[in-house]
């Protein structure tokens, strides 16, 4: 199926969590902001999430700045 | 001149008066080296997408954390509610409820919206934000911002990036005179020399990228901020002598010359 | 700005670019500390006649003079010849052949006489002295003064004990550009901030007096002076990056704010 | 600088660029010799209540209504509503739906509030009056009350009545270069060399009231503003040359001096 | 502020306070338009060898010197010798004993030679000569050029042709605290707003050519300075109010809106 | 019957109207502004309005102001 | 024989005066200053110069100066 | 005999030296500068000089100064 990660699309497998597309990405979630369909997803809540077709995934990290 | 010994934020106390901001250094080593030398405990990021091509993160390793407690802005927000998302994808990436709110919809001069930041502020200080806004020089705003639960004011003292010094001194000198939350000058300090004049006119601590970021040497450049605001801020409380139109004798008058003509 | 990382003034190399004028402190041993605290290695003094109801001197006991090079002033002249006299009566009371020349016959504003003190400082260079001349921010007369051999120039930033800061700026920039012997910017320099401003913008070093003298806490303004020096000095260094008149963003555009729109 | 030729406001066309307050005159006649000399077009007034005891009111008499466009302020309004509220009595008692807006909650410095200011140009817009804020020298809410519909924008120079000139010069040029609608720099402006210094920076007009009502000669500070105020816009209209950091020699070498040595 | 109603040098009155430059104008005929337009009643002129093969002379047929009084000026004398030689031929060809005595040995900021200028006053008063000296704004040589018998002083602004405006202006205060002739601000002046700066402090006269030469418009441009002298010299006859710091109300608070809260 | 003028207190006779106390103030409508219990009175309207016990009137006029 | 003016050599007739030269170039001595081998040259002396061998004249006029 | 100290008129033993005055003074010779009548006298001389009546002496030392 197809979702939309950092406004790319991408196939996942059906199924696939979002801390399993961020294995697959080589992410640490700490450290990283998650908007999942334009909410946060917190670090707890994390685990309980399956991502579904057509699903929106924004993963935002901080850098330097002023 | 408020006499405020300590710098204190949210109840967190500073020993420092500088703030540093960790844009535009050619490496994340340069940049934590000029921090590290800066003797700053607060440092503002900012947000990005992660390249998922290349999700290495320079910047984590560069910086040591446990030393510095991060700031990060809203930078690229142009009105509220980009701003309150912005701040809580900070929240949720730097584990922090601090945040520097930037609200700039002019790309040139990229100067703040005073409505849209006081608007931001109040909605965020509800969703328990710790708030620290970038404005204009503008002495009513910082006081609606302060009572709207702001932990600082950041006034401007020229555009971002513009090194042109304290170009807003007498406003910013009436929003000391006025303020009960630490003011923070922020934007368009150049030199020491610049950052000194703020804290000397009483500003509580100044922010500092650019000026150390693009230096030749940005180490040299960060101590020199560090040293610059330390000798300011024991100057105003040296208790300075103020200024005078005409001179004052420095040495005593050498009557003997004339007596015997 | 000339590139000169060592400040050496007759041959003799200063790791200090701050002098310190050691007037109008409320005691010998405030003085003393204050001098100590600055870190300076150069002091200036002035003349006067023993007092022979009271001939003991505070002032020798409180200071090491193992630590510090004197520079005796010609503070009182009027003219050429009252300062040569007191140049050698200077010297005789020091036992240094360096003196700061100072000839001001306005004795509200204590303004040097240019003419008069070319004249003295031709003398005394003939006469074997070390001539450090106190001059109005005039580049042609800084030149002349240099031609006849002054071991410096030192331009005014205000009157003397004023505290003004540098207000002949643009003068003084001109003389720096000029100037093949070291510039050290004298009188009226009253905050940290103007002595950074002053080495920021090329001087060689910065004399102060009454901006230490007369604070409240003469020691913690000298320690300020100090670091403010060494904070512009290492500023210059660093290579700064200029000013621009636009914003310069000192975080990266946030594009992903707006993209899904 | 934007070569606007004539300064419209509303499709009315002005001649003069000086406008004019009229309060703190010693006497209604004193105000209205001054008005007229001014040579200005457009004078503010405030509100008061009528005193029932004493309704007789000399500034109708003085002043020749037939000769000058009315623009009375809101002054004394603290916030959005009272300004409203104070805007359409204004209408009533001067009937004209051109309004100064003036939110000022600070009682010390009279500086604008620009998020009440921004909410009261709204709904005066709304209510169809032609709407001239007086704001701080704030870029971006410049632009927004042009947005809003605003006729002008009216940034400070200094505090009101404060004579001190135009302090907010950077901050008024970023104004000026983004504006749609005139520009008018009020308060603040004490000598002429202080408007035509804003003029020269490119603003439409400037409002002066106290440097003109407090001087010992009321008339003859007006007719020295009216003719700075000329003066500036002929000399942006004439095209300067700029500055320059070197001298340009105004006179030919006169080589014949040395060519026969 | 010396209150000084007529302007008089060497007992000749002039009613306008602005000197006029006749240096680099695209033609004699603009030239000699923007002087009269200028209403100056004094114009400089330098000297130069006469062109053997075009002997031809466009500026006597241009300007009709029943008008104006000449002003030669030693322009490019780099000494005391070279400007007395070069005053003699001004005398000789102008028919006038006044000459602008310019000494500027340095040929990138033509700055005056302090030492020179005294020297060759000092001689050319003896000759007869009515001398108005161009000096570096030094406040003890103006009182020097002052006793040795110089009709006037004229201190600079900035570099000649620089169009900076008036960087000296601390200095420049004090020479006309003390003058005991009328002080001219000669070069720099580069706006309008620069020369009502001048007089508004209380400078007696300036004199003005490249900012009036290089315009689009000289023409323009030398009304614009001439209304701004007449504007700076109304203000300070006017009796100003000086300035405040906090603001002060222009309007009457306007009670009546919470009383009946 | 009582009403309030410009904070004032002020005893008036039932039935007098804006226009007849304005009279006896010895006052011009024109150039004045008056608020009637918080409302605009208007030119046109202002003839029609009959004063109440209880109300409150403003009347205000322009000065000299910056 | 030759003289130097304005620093150009120059062929003169013998005897010729300073006057008679200024007409030879076209000029009028008025608004004009004279320098004849470094002395000034007034209007009154100006006649009575013949011109020598060697001489050295400048020729020297007003123009436009700040 | 008499001389002038300082500006101050002062009787001494015919015969003093300007070493022994010091002495009598209280005054250390190293860090004054010591005027003879218009003329420095050096730590070298010094000892040689004999006070002679009508004699001028300046003696200076340094202070505090800018």
């Amino acid at each position: 199926m197809e979702i939309k990660v950092n406004g790319e699309p991408r196939r996942i497998e059906p199924g696939m969590t979002i801390v399993q597309l961020l294995g697959e990405l080589g992410l640490e979630p700490l450290h990283l902001a998650i908007e999942h369909n334009g909410d946060i997803v917190d670090e707890t809540s994390i685990a309980g999430i399956d991502l579904k077709a057509g699903d929106t995934l924004e993963i935002i990290r901080f850098v330097g700045g002023g | 001149m408020r006499q405020q010994k300590k710098l204190v934020i949210d109840s967190i106390e500073f020993t420092s008066r500088l703030f540093i901001g960790t844009g535009k250094f050619a490496s994340a080593q340069a940049m934590a080296d000029a921090v590290l030398a800066s003797g700053s405990e607060l440092v503002t990021v900012a947000l990005r997408r992660v390249d998922l091509k290349n999700p290495h993160d320079p910047m984590l390793e560069a910086l040591d954390f446990s030393k510095y407690r991060l700031l990060p802005n809203t930078s690229g927000a142009r009105d509220a509610e980009e701003a309150v998302r912005l701040a809580k994808l900070a929240r949720a990436a730097t584990k922090t409820n601090w945040v520097k709110l930037e609200v700039t919809p002019d790309p040139y001069y990229l100067l703040p919206d005073p409505v849209e930041t006081l608007r931001a502020a109040e909605e965020l200080v509800k969703l328990g934000f710790v708030v620290l806004p970038y404005i204009n020089a503008d002495p009513v705003l910082a006081k609606r911002l302060e009572d709207a639960g702001c932990a600082t004011v950041m006034p401007l003292a020229a555009p971002i990036g513009s090194n042109r010094g304290l170009k807003t001194r007498d406003q910013v000198a009436i929003i000391i005179e006025n303020a009960g939350v630490p003011v923070v000058v922020d934007a368009g300090l150049g030199m020491p020399s610049h950052a000194a004049e703020a804290i000397e006119l009483g500003a509580d601590a100044v922010l500092v990228n650019t000026a150390i970021a693009i230096a030749e040497d940005p180490v040299a450049m960060a101590e020199a901020f560090k040293l610059a605001v330390i000798a300011a801020e024991k100057a105003r409380e040296a208790g300075p002598g103020g200024e005078s139109r005409l001179a004052r004798a420095s040495s005593p008058l050498t009557g003997f010359l004339r007596e015997n003509e």
